[in-house]
């Protein structure tokens, strides 16, 4: 979910670097320098992680994962994204530098969100309403992201509003398979290594 | 994994001071994303052609780049000529493409591509851990600049422990399929890779407790500016700033 | 393919890893043949192919010269091996790769919920081989948890789980105490599959196989006997 | 402390971790004790606790029961260890988990830097050091570029760079070719430090050492030979 350089309109393209402005400085004001090699291995973890492609009816796609990230990283996801993104950037080409504000801002803010409404419930005993409530975290990350994506189209221009709302329709099936990984991959984590949803609330 | 794709040459561009590729990067960018008069982008795209060209790299392998960069852009071409006000040009059962946006999709295009190439040419000539040095020569917080360098060295050590996962699950006769069992293993492989990374992040604190670490972290490396750096600094930014004044100021 | 009996079949193969600077070829123009049957024992020097050697036989690496005939077909592309990986079942050299799953029966159920079995048989397939293995209490706990033996045995598990005709193991012993070495020495013999074991473990060898080859220099040689074979290790 | 010349007593040293499921305690009661120019070889199967003896060792993990005694002071805290750590150079059995900076030269002026040198001491010792140990060449390479080997050599010399008294070598030549061994055998045997090596390699474990100890059923005990220690691997 990348917005290509030369789309967005300066308004936009400044919020958003503003916006990631403050999300990283938050980011880094919590990660003090003990926890930075933390961070990175697991940032890298998920960057790995982004590459597998995942099959989805006859084509395939790639996971996003920024929920699961934001349980896992608390307000840590917006630097962490910031370089997944800058290296995507360098090392593949997708995004660019000045949409990196943006860019960053669509992915890390429903992480974040994510980390202050289901940070704490998808740990919970009932294995039912945890198991929901990772899915919709999954889920609704995506679809977050995807409204995001959305508004800084449609703030650049009017006529983006009929490719803005395909993008988010045609995100809603990567939102199902979200949730359902995220879902799985919880229920793993709860059993083999809580501690690792632990991080967030410690590093909070 | 490969990094550094195209950061093995021996190109001026290769060679040159990384902080004066950072800013005229940056420049470049920033100009070519807010204009819109034809002139500025023709210019944009001449100077992105002649950066390629001096930086040597293989066309194909650009292309190939573009190519994947470009997906968005075509889901662009999709919509906008039909949803751009403008006067008619011609129509598609009932969608109607303006003059109007077709120029503008064109335009975006004309200018994403500038873009990417020049980043190309510019930013990877240089090696990652390169430009981080130089960014945090730059004043880029340090943390951020750390933070970039553990990810990156443990990319390529966790992509292979991913690989041998994913060699595991093949030879259990795994094959991917648009059904819950794949992605409960798929998502089962992410989470032993997670779990991983976090054991390992433990062990690289404890290597670094031996190592006498005590929470700060030093940044060695030094860059020394030549004349060709300075000489091709002030090239590359008369002209961005001719392309500036093309944008807003010549012709007005 | 002109013999039915032989399974294995690796023809003239060579192999090298691009990354390696040092530009020899780790495999070089290396034949080796397996008959159904067969016990064999592989010995070779640390770094002299073994694993690459297997990895080829699975399709998990490609040969950059000769042919692999495995049950009379040549295989060449990724989907010839999907066959070859339902029939010929590779224990790693290192369990931490194999393990993925959070449980060990949700990590034995995975071969046979592949090869198309549903929820409840793949569950009775796992339940009844791991009381055969000895294991069955082992159905509930976590596989990053256990222990490098533990591990080790599981992986097999995983491995005949998928009930192939094949066994071929990758120093199945390291890690391993006398207790486990035993008992694997018990599932095997007792078991009448065809099985190729590469070890450092000569003790253990000369108790479960009875055809002994040496890999180094890129080849694979036959010898009459395991002590015809310098120590290696 | 009664004897100046031991500089390494472990006392009836006790420890388990928590996660593990089978209660039983990873080392048990050990008594361990290296003195000034040792040369000690410690051999053990997988999982018998050579590396859960060398954190402990460093304060990087804490005995359940015991005393650790280094260089005559009982250490219990994690500020009693930061001296340890400075005199003791461990080279930790993952080299991917040693070399964490971007480049070989930071990694290896990490170490200095922390112990308070400058910039330009620390830079000046790495190039010595690189030098002293024939790496020169690698100043200035990345280090996820290095080859398995490669990257063991730039481990041992950011804990040389250290400049510590004694070394403490968990498993250095796993996946080392034959003449990088040579060259580590050279390094160690021509420095005149005090060390202690975990290794599977007798051949290796016999030209480095002297001193043989066998670490089984959470215990360490002296052997008069290294053809004493039964076949482990
Ligand atoms: N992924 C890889 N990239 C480059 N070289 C490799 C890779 N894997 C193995 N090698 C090299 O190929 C050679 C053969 O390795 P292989 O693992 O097959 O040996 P082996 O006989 O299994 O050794 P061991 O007894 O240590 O398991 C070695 O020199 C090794 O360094
Ligand atoms: N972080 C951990 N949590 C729980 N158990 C552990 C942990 N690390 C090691 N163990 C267990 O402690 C025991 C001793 O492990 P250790 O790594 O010290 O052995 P080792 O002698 O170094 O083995 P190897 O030769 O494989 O390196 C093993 O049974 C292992 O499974
Ligand atoms: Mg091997
Ligand atoms: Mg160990």
């Amino acid at each position: 979910m990348h917005i290509s350089e030369g789309v967005l309109s300066p308004p936009v393209l400044v919020a958003g670097a503003a916006l990631t402005a403050a999300g990283v400085a938050m980011g880094l004001r919590k990660m003090d320098n003990e926890k930075i090699p933390r961070v990175a291995v697991l940032t890298a973890a998920f960057f790995v992680a982004s590459l597998i492609r995942v099959p989805l009816g006859p084509s395939s796609v790639h996971l996003i994962l920024n929920g699961l990230l934001g349980l896992v990283l608390g307000w840590a996801a917006f630097p962490a994204i910031l370089v997944g993104l800058a290296l995507q950037a360098i090392l593949f080409q997708f995004g660019g530098l000045t949409t990196l504000g943006a860019n960053t801002f669509i992915m890390a803010a429903p992480a974040v969100l994510c980390y202050y409404l289901f940070g704490r419930s998808v740990t919970s005993k009932h294995p039912g309403v945890a198991t929901t409530l990772a899915f919709v975290c999954g889920f609704s990350a995506v679809l977050f992201s995807a409204l995001l994506l959305a508004a800084c189209l449609v703030f650049t221009g009017e006529s983006f509003l009929h490719a803005a709302r395909i993008l988010v329709l045609a995100h809603l099936p990567v939102m199902f398979l979200e949730g359902l990984v995220v879902a799985f991959c919880l229920a793993f984590l709860m059993k083999v290594k809580p501690e690792l949803l632990g991080v967030t609330h410690a590093a909070g | 994994m490969h990094i550094d794709n195209f950061a093995s040459g021996d190109s001026l561009l290769h060679r040159l001071d990384p902080r004066v590729k950072i800013i005229a990067a940056m420049f470049f960018s920033v100009i070519v994303a807010v204009a819109d008069r034809p002139l500025c982008l023709a210019a944009a795209i001449c100077f992105s052609l002649a950066l390629l060209l001096i930086a040597r790299l293989s066309i194909r392998e650009v292309l190939l780049r573009l190519l994947a960069v470009n997906a968005f852009i075509f889901f662009l071409w999709l919509f906008l000529p039909f949803t751009y006000g403008g006067e008619k040009l011609f129509s598609l059962g009932p969608l109607t493409a303006t003059r109007e946006g077709i120029i503008y999709v064109f335009q975006i295009t004309v200018k994403s591509n500038a873009i990417v190439v020049a980043l190309i040419a510019l930013l990877g000539t240089t090696p990652i851990i390169t430009l981080g040095h130089a960014l945090g020569h730059l004043r880029v917080p340090s943390k951020l600049i750390h933070l970039l360098f553990f990810t990156v060295r443990y990319l390529q050590v966790l992509h292979l422990e991913y690989d041998r996962l994913r060699a595991a699950m093949r030879i259990r006769a795994f094959r991917p399929g648009t059904n819950l069992h794949t992605y409960r293993s798929l998502a089962y492989l992410i989470g032993m890779l997670l779990v991983k990374s976090f054991d390992r992040a433990e062990r690289i604190r404890k290597a670094m407790l031996c190592r006498g670490f005590h929470g700060e972290f030093y940044l060695l490396s030094h860059f020394e500016l030549e004349r060709i750096d300075l000489v091709m600094f002030l090239i590359m930014m008369v002209v961005v700033g001719g392309m500036a004044s093309l944008q807003w100021i010549i012709l007005k | 393919m002109d013999n039915p009996e032989v399974i294995i079949d690796l023809k003239s193969v060579s192999f090298g890893y691009d990354g390696n600077q040092s530009q020899r070829p780790v495999l070089h123009a290396l034949n080796f043949r397996v008959r159904r049957g067969d016990r064999v024992g592989l010995i070779g020097p640390n770094g002299s192919g073994k694993t690459t050697l297997f990895h080829l036989l699975m399709g998990l690496l490609q040969p950059t010269q000769g042919e692999i005939v495995v049950f009379g077909k040549k295989r060449q592309h990724e989907k010839d091996f999907r066959e070859v990986r339902e029939k010929i079942g590779l224990l790693f050299q290192d369990s931490d790769d194999q393990l993925f799953c959070p449980t060990v029966a949700e990590d034995v159920a995975f071969g046979p919920l592949n090869l198309g079995k549903s929820q409840e048989e793949a569950l009775e397939i796992t339940r009844q081989l791991l009381r055969s293995l000895a294991l069955e209490e082992f159905e509930n706990r976590l596989t990053y948890k256990l222990s490098g033996g533990e591990k080790r045995l599981i992986s097999l598990a995983t491995v005949l789980a998928m009930k192939p005709e094949v066994l071929v193991l990758d120093e199945p012993t390291t890690g391993l105490d006398e207790d486990t070495v035993e008992r694997l020495i018990q599932i095997l013999t007792s078991s009448n599959l065809t099985y190729v074991i590469a070890s450092h473990n000569r003790d253990f060898l000369s108790k479960t196989t009875d055809i002994f080859y040496h890999l180094g220099g890129g080849k694979v040689e036959r010898r009459p006997n395991i002590s015809a074979i310098r120590q290696v290790c």
